[in-house]
């Protein structure tokens, strides 16, 4: 591999749904960080731009017996047959050869919306509004990433704007390589209950990697074959079921419907 | 002036019945382009859709019309490439269709695209991979194969042809049409085709998701082959219709039972292929991602009566009504029929389109709704005005059906 | 050929130019400017190329005391995190926190001095001069004789024990008729009803939570905003590992009960008789501490009552087994345990008899002043130490000649209402809020204090905390024109205050005064955010030392709990009529008439109709499903069926008190027959500012006899007509 | 009657050309002089002898400071130390007011493009003057130029209008930054520069 480029690098998350309690500080952080406009009067949890959501989800009985888990849902970052990519018309869309982050290009997107019909997780959000900012809260902005206009489509890209100092600042001490402690997504620096790894699933000492290959951990939706690089980990069976979408649970989920 | 614009040969109403027929597709045209220009100024929160629901009304309306447009290029693929003569008869008033059609859906998807001055980037840097940009490529490509088809007929006219160079140049573009036509045939297949294939290759959407075959899944061929079988139903119904609202006779009956027949045979095949991609759809693509075919049909209105009328009712009665003689010797039956077919296509694109985006991929997501906005339904009724109008413009000042001369000569043949 | 100018001419000419220009930058140019034209078309605000530093303050939104580093460019916040490492806020912050460097340029912020038109819904606040407010007040106040109104000033501090609450204290002791009232959070709850209990009344406890294993909750929302996060959680997420056991009883599907390892769902208003219940098997199996009679004065008393409360019958009225009711008893009975009673941040105080009935139980398990249960704290040096404050109910009405409602946010809303009542209708009511919030619209006159974090502020012990902790709220941004701090607020008022003789001390000598005391005392030592370095206060010589180390962004934590004295507490302080009060618990209470609903209002702490939050929480109320907007109503499938409502439809609520317009959600864990409406945010931009808007659900709760208003019945019904 | 045909349309060519080369550039951007006529010939030069590092240096988090901040001047010039009135002008309208220089950067990129220099400085050890050209030596700043349309400087699409450079280092839109990781064989991401 060329030695100017930095050793390559699979950016992934685990996210422990036994710790998280839904308290959605981490949809709070992720829209500050990344200057995402407070909602218009009009805007409902379906044209709301959220690049993280936490879901509830129960186990279906509704008794005093029943189960509830909070499920935080951000970009998966899929990693084989990533669907929004190939669909993109114009290159909006692309992984990152050295990070394996699944970027977006605001400024590159015509707003077809086609990444967004591809997507499994409903991890993306159009701007249905020009950004409005209340009157002097737009001094409040991030200065390291750029507000989106109206009509395209953004999603997480892991904080990428955070790599960027991280790299800056190694470059600074001529290296190429940084420190991991340099480089935490807001939704994961924010988490009041820690429920939230990240790291590089490429070091295999990492905490990242090694919660991955624990038994407990899972991913959504695995069948589609879209290898997220999010994980998520619960000691509940029944959690661990409905994220493996299987036929048999399709067919009891339309039941329960 | 108008006198001397209107064909010879051949009668047209006063200058006023026309006007009043004008007037109504002229009002509608205004509200229409009223809603668009909201869509535009406004953003697309004029608009019902959402981020789940990311396409809406324009883009299943997109599909329909284009399919329907299909009249176009098969009309002349059979005339030019086949040589079927007798679709003489009928190729120009399928061009403008054709042009209505397409011209119509890039409008609606210059208003549905949320950042419509960067739509050249496709062209500049485009994706070879998407669909999508296989569609814009072969859309506009097509549009202006189909204007440069059209020019004949324009420069037909009584008054234009006065101007020599014109008729040279319409002479010319004559000795072109077959060239055209092989292009325009190929240009069709893939835009077709790959506007199925915009559905079939949504790996995260196991309803639409398709196993495929070479580079493309199996909906780009079965949207190819129902858009072909639809078409000639469109050029059929279309005339019909010009034939009862203008009480002439334009065509000669055989006309109406070949297209009829085309059509037949072609949905037929359509139906057997598109039988076959649901069996395999249902026991081996759907399940190996985890998700059983009938769990679609059961969280919802949308039940498994969808399959049946898409693939029974609307597809093999038709082609079996379209196919047989005895059947098509009633005009009766052989439009209904064709009205059928082209309904059971409309249904294929809507289930592709709207079914998809409704049903939950996520454990804990829901069956979803939509209902379009009026500015959504107003840009929709904006192309439908000008269709109306452009086609009785050409109607009335344009030899569309080239028969109608003789037919109105002698009447009844 | 002639100089005659043709058509075809100008057609060449124009031919040939249009040749020119494609042959120019111009038509390529202009397409590729247009096109990132669209980068900035929608106006998008420029970003700040300044330099990029760190500041460290204290986030004053709750009680809580959560350490900030805010990273600012050219000395704006753009991002708050939890400050490392933090001994209270444990490096994180709540949802409500992590944009309160916004609450500043909130869009309901209020900047200058306003007055109301009138107390209808409808009636406008128009900005008025302050010192023409203040003299209104005055005239106000010395207008009404003290036979009208004996209390001339009342201040209602939903933030008791800041060093301003000392300071408004110490005013109203001097001014003639002056009352101090609180309304206190959830936490402090359970506190006070133990000090009514305690022999000693001086007695002040706190929660040893990190030591205890099992937690049984009355409604306590001990997941969704009790204490300081950050603390709560990590005891949550280490449970796996510690055993830690949560219990909820709780009759609405909140967050906490949903994600407790028990939940007992039990019927709205029937906490006293299932804590009774629990100390009925507590003393029947022999599992109540065994020095009980030692510790309690009135143990036979409260065992004769209990005695009537067997778990079928207990199980019968609450609508919980009578098996989990049992297991519930053993499991507490298993120390360490503790038992807190809840406070709704919307729905306002539990009875007395229940507040008492659930205390008792930490009584009766003997967790008072043991290890991992409830345990003496020390006082916090400098805070006088002073009875038990009143609280708004146990007001006389119209007896308030000038009622003041301190801008914090912090314990229970109060129904407006209810304030009305207390107030005498020549009187006034004056907020001090710097936002716009439903509460302060009904108020007669706004003096808006400064927003959050444009003050420098104090935050003493996180509410139900095991030691002191003392830290200063160093402001991010500059004063806004035209709020006024309380302090001056409380200068001028007492300028004309007849008989209001009193010297309001500055707000950095009154500050420096704590942090001197506490220096003085040689107690604990500093967390430092810059490093995370402990500093002993011994070790620092001087006062000015200290006090430099605390607005640094310090935060002094006190050495260790007080060693325990043995208190001893009545079972039943309010004696017979308390007993029999009980005793008619079991009668059952009448179920609401055929046609209405139980209404039961919730809400977060910090985002109900008393508080705004920043319009960024949109992500969690408006743009998701987390949380719910104001006017949200749970109801159980069933219910709404029979009502002819399904989910989201727009319904309207009414009763005696007012009507109000809801939105249904179906939740299959609602009990049949009750509502649970939201008192929250509203959608962003739906607030007018200016108008005086309904206070939500809150506008129906009528205060009862026993000065409770968490229950209340009402009809509901699909909404007919346009929004309201 | 052919020569007057083909005169007319040459005609046409000139006047259509002459609007896209001529007229177009004049009409699309402004025209607006530097607040203060800082001369970086004197400060680089014999006199002063300092370094681009010396004003244009990093800050500890890796960042680049671009243009110096006020108080770098007044380090020097806290009084009029030279002989210029611009130096007077200067010090009394910014410095002893303590008023940041408004200084417009003809370098200044989009919000959305992001460009370490610490990457490309201490890493990829580019001079200076490969990208920003030798206006270190200059004595004058010339006229700061803004797109009506687009906002940006036209140092970004580059003097020449044609937009193919008459220097090196003219110039700085995203298909130069590609040319250069392409020849020094980098594989990138989109979001490696646009944030």
């Amino acid at each position: 591999m060329d030695p100017k480029s930095e050793k390559t690098a699979r950016y992934g998350m685990v996210i422990d749904l036994d710790r998280c309690t839904g308290c959605g500080a981490c949809m709070v952080a992720c829209a500050v960080e990344h200057n995402v406009p407070p909602a218009e009067s009009s805007a409902t949890p379906r044209t709301g731009i959220t690049w993280l959501r936490v879901y509830g989800m129960d186990n279906g009985p509704e008794d005093s017996g029943r189960d509830t888990a909070y499920i935080p849902m951000l970009c998966q970052q899929c990693g084989h047959d990533t669907p929004c990519i190939a669909v993109c018309p114009q290159n909006a869309v692309d992984v990152d050869p050295t990070t394996g982050i699944v970027g977006q290009v605001p400024q590159r997107c015509l707003g077809c919306r086609y990444c967004m019909t591809a997507c499994p997780y409903h991890a993306r959000s159009f701007n249905w509004w020009d950004p409005h900012w209340p009157a002097g809260m737009e001094k409040t902005l991030n200065p390291d990433v750029s507000p989106r206009m109206r009509g395209v489509v953004e999603k997480c890209n892991f904080c990428h704007a955070r790599l960027h100092q991280a790299k800056a600042k190694a470059a600074l001490e001529g290296k190429r390589d940084i420190k991991p402690a340099d480089y935490v997504p807001a939704c994961v620096e924010s988490c009041p209950a820690r429920a939230m790894v990240f790291g590089d699933l490429n070091d295999a000492s990492s905490d990242v990697a090694l919660a991955a290959a624990a038994a407990a951990s899972f991913q959504f939706l695995p069948r589609l074959g879209t290898e997220p690089k999010v994980y998520y980990r619960s000691d509940r069976d029944w959690i661990r079921r409905k994220a493996d979408h299987t036929v048999h649970s399709s067919l009891t989920e339309a039941e329960h419907r | 002036m108008d006198k001397e614009l209107i064909p010879r040969g051949v009668r047209r109403t006063t200058p006023g019945r026309f006007l009043l027929w004008l007037l109504p597709w002229i009002a509608l045209l205004g509200f229409g382009l009223y809603g668009a220009y909201l869509c535009l100024a406004e953003g697309l929160n004029q608009t019902n859709m959402d981020n789940r629901f990311a396409f809406g009304l324009w883009i299943y309306l997109d599909l329909t019309v284009i399919a329907l447009g299909a009249g176009a290029f098969f009309t002349g693929f059979l005339l030019y490439i086949m040589r079927r003569e007798e679709l003489r008869a009928v190729i120009n008033s399928a061009v403008v269709i054709g042009l209505i059609c397409y011209s119509g859906a890039v409008a609606v998807l210059m208003v549905d695209v949320g950042q419509p001055l960067r739509a050249w980037f496709t062209f500049w840097h485009p994706n070879v991979h998407s669909m999508l940009t296989e569609v814009t490529f072969c859309l506009t490509c097509y549009l202006t194969v189909l204007i440069i088809e059209y020019a004949p007929v324009v420069f037909k006219n009584r008054k234009l042809r006065q101007v020599p160079r014109f008729l040279v140049f319409e002479f010319e573009l004559h000795k072109l049409m077959p060239v055209l036509a092989g292009i325009g045939t190929l240009l069709s297949f893939f835009h077709q085709g790959s506007l199925g294939g915009l559905y079939g290759v949504l790996r995260g959407r196991p309803f639409a998701f398709r196993e495929e075959l070479g580079i493309w899944p199996t909906t780009f061929f079965l949207f190819i082959l129902s858009a072909a079988a639809a078409g000639p139903s469109f050029v059929l119904i279309t005339t019909w219709l010009v034939q009862k609202i203008t009480r002439k006779q334009l065509v000669r009956p055989e006309v109406f039972r070949f297209l009829g027949k085309v059509s037949g045979i072609l949905l037929l095949g359509y139906v057997l292929l598109k039988t076959v991609d649901t069996f395999i759809w249902i026991n081996a693509t759907s399940p190996s991602i985890g998700f059983a075919a009938y769990s679609f049909y059961r969280s919802s209105s949308f039940g498994t009566w969808i399959l049946f009328a898409e693939i029974v009712a609307l597809g093999l009665f038709p082609a079996l009504a379209l196919i047989s003689k005895r059947m098509c010797e009633r005009p009766g039956i052989l439009v209904a029929a064709a009205m059928m077919a082209c309904c059971g296509v409309m249904l294929n694109r809507y289930v592709m389109t709207v079914q998809t985006l409704a049903l939950p991929t996520l454990p804990f997501d829901q069956f979803l709704s939509y209902a379009p906005s009026w500015q959504e339904v107003a840009t929709f009724l904006a192309v439908l005005a000008y269709g109306m109008l452009l086609y009785s413009l050409s109607f009335r000042y344009m030899t569309l059906f080239p028969q109608e001369r003789e037919l109105s000569r002698f009447p009844g043949r | 050929m002639g100089p005659t100018i043709t058509r075809r001419d100008l057609l060449r000419l124009a031919g040939g130019s249009a040749l020119g220009v494609i042959f120019s930058p111009l038509p390529w140019k202009l397409l590729d400017d247009s096109a990132i034209w669209t980068q900035n078309w929608s106006l998008n605000p420029p970003l700040s190329h300044a330099p990029i530093s760190l500041a460290y303050s204290t986030c004053t939104l709750c009680p809580g005391g959560c350490g900030i580093t805010a990273r600012c460019t050219g000395g704006v916040p753009f991002s708050l995190t939890g400050t490392k490492s933090h001994p209270v806020g444990r490096g994180v912050l709540c949802a409500a926190g992590l944009a309160g460097h916004q609450m500043a340029m909130h869009p309901l912020r209020i900047v200058q001095a306003c007055a109301s038109s009138g107390r209808s819904v409808g009636a406008v606040i128009s900005p008025l001069e302050r010192e023409k407010a203040i003299a209104a007040i005055g005239a106000i106040l010395n207008g009404l004789s003290a036979r009208d109104a004996p209390h001339s000033v009342a201040l209602i501090d939903r933030r008791p024990g800041r060093a301003l609450s000392a300071v408004y204290r110490n005013f109203l002791s001097t001014v003639p008729g002056g009352l101090y009232i609180v309304s206190p959070s959830a936490e402090d709850a359970t506190l006070t009803t133990l000090q009514q209990m305690a022999a000693t009344p001086a007695w002040i406890g706190g929660f040893d939570f990190e030591q205890t294993r099992t937690l049984l909750s009355f409604g306590a929302p001990v997941l969704e905003g009790w204490g300081s996060p950050g603390q709560v959680m990590d005891i949550w997420s280490k449970r796996a590992r510690t055993g830690f056991r949560l219990i909820q009883a709780d009759s609405r599907p909140s967050r906490t009960a949903r994600l407790a390892q028990t939940w007992l769902q039990l019927r709205p208003g029937t906490e006293t008789i299932l804590a009774l219940g629990l100390g009925h098997v507590i003393i029947r199996e022999n599992l109540h501490a065994h020095d009980i009679k030692r510790t309690t004065r009135d143990f036979a008393e409260y065992a004769r009552l209990v005695a009537r409360f067997d778990p079928p019958t207990v199980s019968a009225l609450c609508g919980v087994s009578k098996e989990s009711i049992e297991e519930t008893a053993r499991t507490i009975a298993r120390r360490p345990s503790l038992v807190v009673a809840g406070t709704d941040p919307a729905g306002g105080p539990l009875p007395n008899e229940a507040r008492t009935a659930i205390a008792a139980l930490n009584v009766l398990l003997g967790t008072m002043g043991t290890r991992a249960g409830i345990v003496a704290r020390n006082p916090l040096p400098g805070e006088p130490v002073m009875p038990p404050a009143t609280t708004i109910d146990q007001v006389p009405d119209q007896s308030i000649r000038i009622l003041i409602i301190d801008g914090a946010e912090s314990g229970y809303d109060i129904p407006v209402s209810l304030l009305r009542k207390k107030v005498h209708p020549q009187g006034a009511i004056v907020s001090l809020s710097p936002l716009l919030t439903p509460m302060t619209a009904w108020a007669d006159y706004i003096i808006p204090a400064p927003a959050h974090l444009e003050l420098l502020e104090e935050i003493s012990t996180a509410p139900g905390a095991v030691t002191c902790s003392y830290a200063l709220a160093r402001p991010l941004h500059p004063v806004r024109e035209g709020s006024t701090d309380p302090l001056d607020f409380l200068r001028l008022l007492s300028a004309v205050t007849a008989g209001a003789a009193t010297t309001i001390p500055t707000r950095d000598a009154m500050l420096r005064a704590r942090a001197d005391a506490i220096h003085a005392s040689g107690r604990g030592k500093v967390f430092m955010p810059q490093d995370g370095a402990w500093i002993e206060v011994k070790g620092l010589a001087t006062t000015e030392q200290f006090w430099q180390k605390l607005s640094e962004g310090g935060c002094w934590i006190d050495d260790g709990p007080a060693q325990s004295r043995s208190v001893s507490f009545s079972l039943l302080p309010g004696g017979n009529d308390e007993a029999t009060r009980c005793l008619a618990l079991l009668s059952g209470s009448e179920t609401p008439e055929g046609s209405s609903v139980t209404v039961m209002p919730y809400g977060v702490r910090g985002a109900t109709a008393s508080a705004q939050v920043s319009p960024i929480l949109s992500k969690i109320f408006q743009e998701s499903n987390l949380k719910d907007l104001d006017g949200t109503a749970l109801l159980h499938p069933g219910t709404a069926t029979s009502y002819g409502l399904a989910d989201g439809d727009s319904a309207t609520m009414h009763n005696g008190a007012g009507t109000m317009r809801v939105v249904v959600r179906c939740d299959g864990a609602v009990l049949p027959g009750v509502v649970h409406v939201a008192a929250g945010p509203r959608r962003n931009n739906s607030d007018a500012p200016g108008c005086v808007g309904g206070e939500g659900i809150l506008s129906l709760c009528e205060p009862g006899s026993d000065g409770t208003w968490r229950l209340t019945t009402a009809t509901i019904g699909k909404a007919h007509g346009s929004e309201i | 009657m052919k020569r007057r045909t083909l005169m007319l349309i040459i005609a046409g060519v000139a006047l259509g050309a002459g609007t896209g080369w001529v007229l177009f550039p004049l009409a699309l951007y402004t025209r607006e002089s530097q607040p203060v006529n800082f001369s970086h010939k004197v400060h680089t030069g014999e006199q002063a002898g300092m370094t681009c590092e010396n004003c244009h240096d990093f800050t500890a988090d890796g960042r680049f400071s671009g243009i110096p901040a006020l108080d770098k001047c007044t380090g020097c010039h806290g009084a009029t130390i030279g002989s210029t009135d611009e130096e007077k002008r200067f010090v009394e309208e910014f410095v002893i007011p303590g008023r940041p220089v408004p200084w417009r950067v003809y370098s200044r990129q989009p919000d959305n493009a992001y460009f370490p220099h610490a990457a490309h400085v201490k890493l990829a050890g580019i001079a200076c003057e490969e990208c920003h050209g030798p206006h270190g030596a200059g004595d004058a700043l010339p006229a700061y130029q803004a797109n009506r349309l687009t906002g940006y400087s036209r140092d970004i699409w580059g003097r020449n209008i044609s937009g193919i450079p008459s220097h090196p280092w003219e110039g700085m839109k995203m298909d130069r930054c590609v040319r250069c990781h392409a020849l020094q064989g980098r594989t990138d991401g989109c979001i490696d520069c646009h944030k």
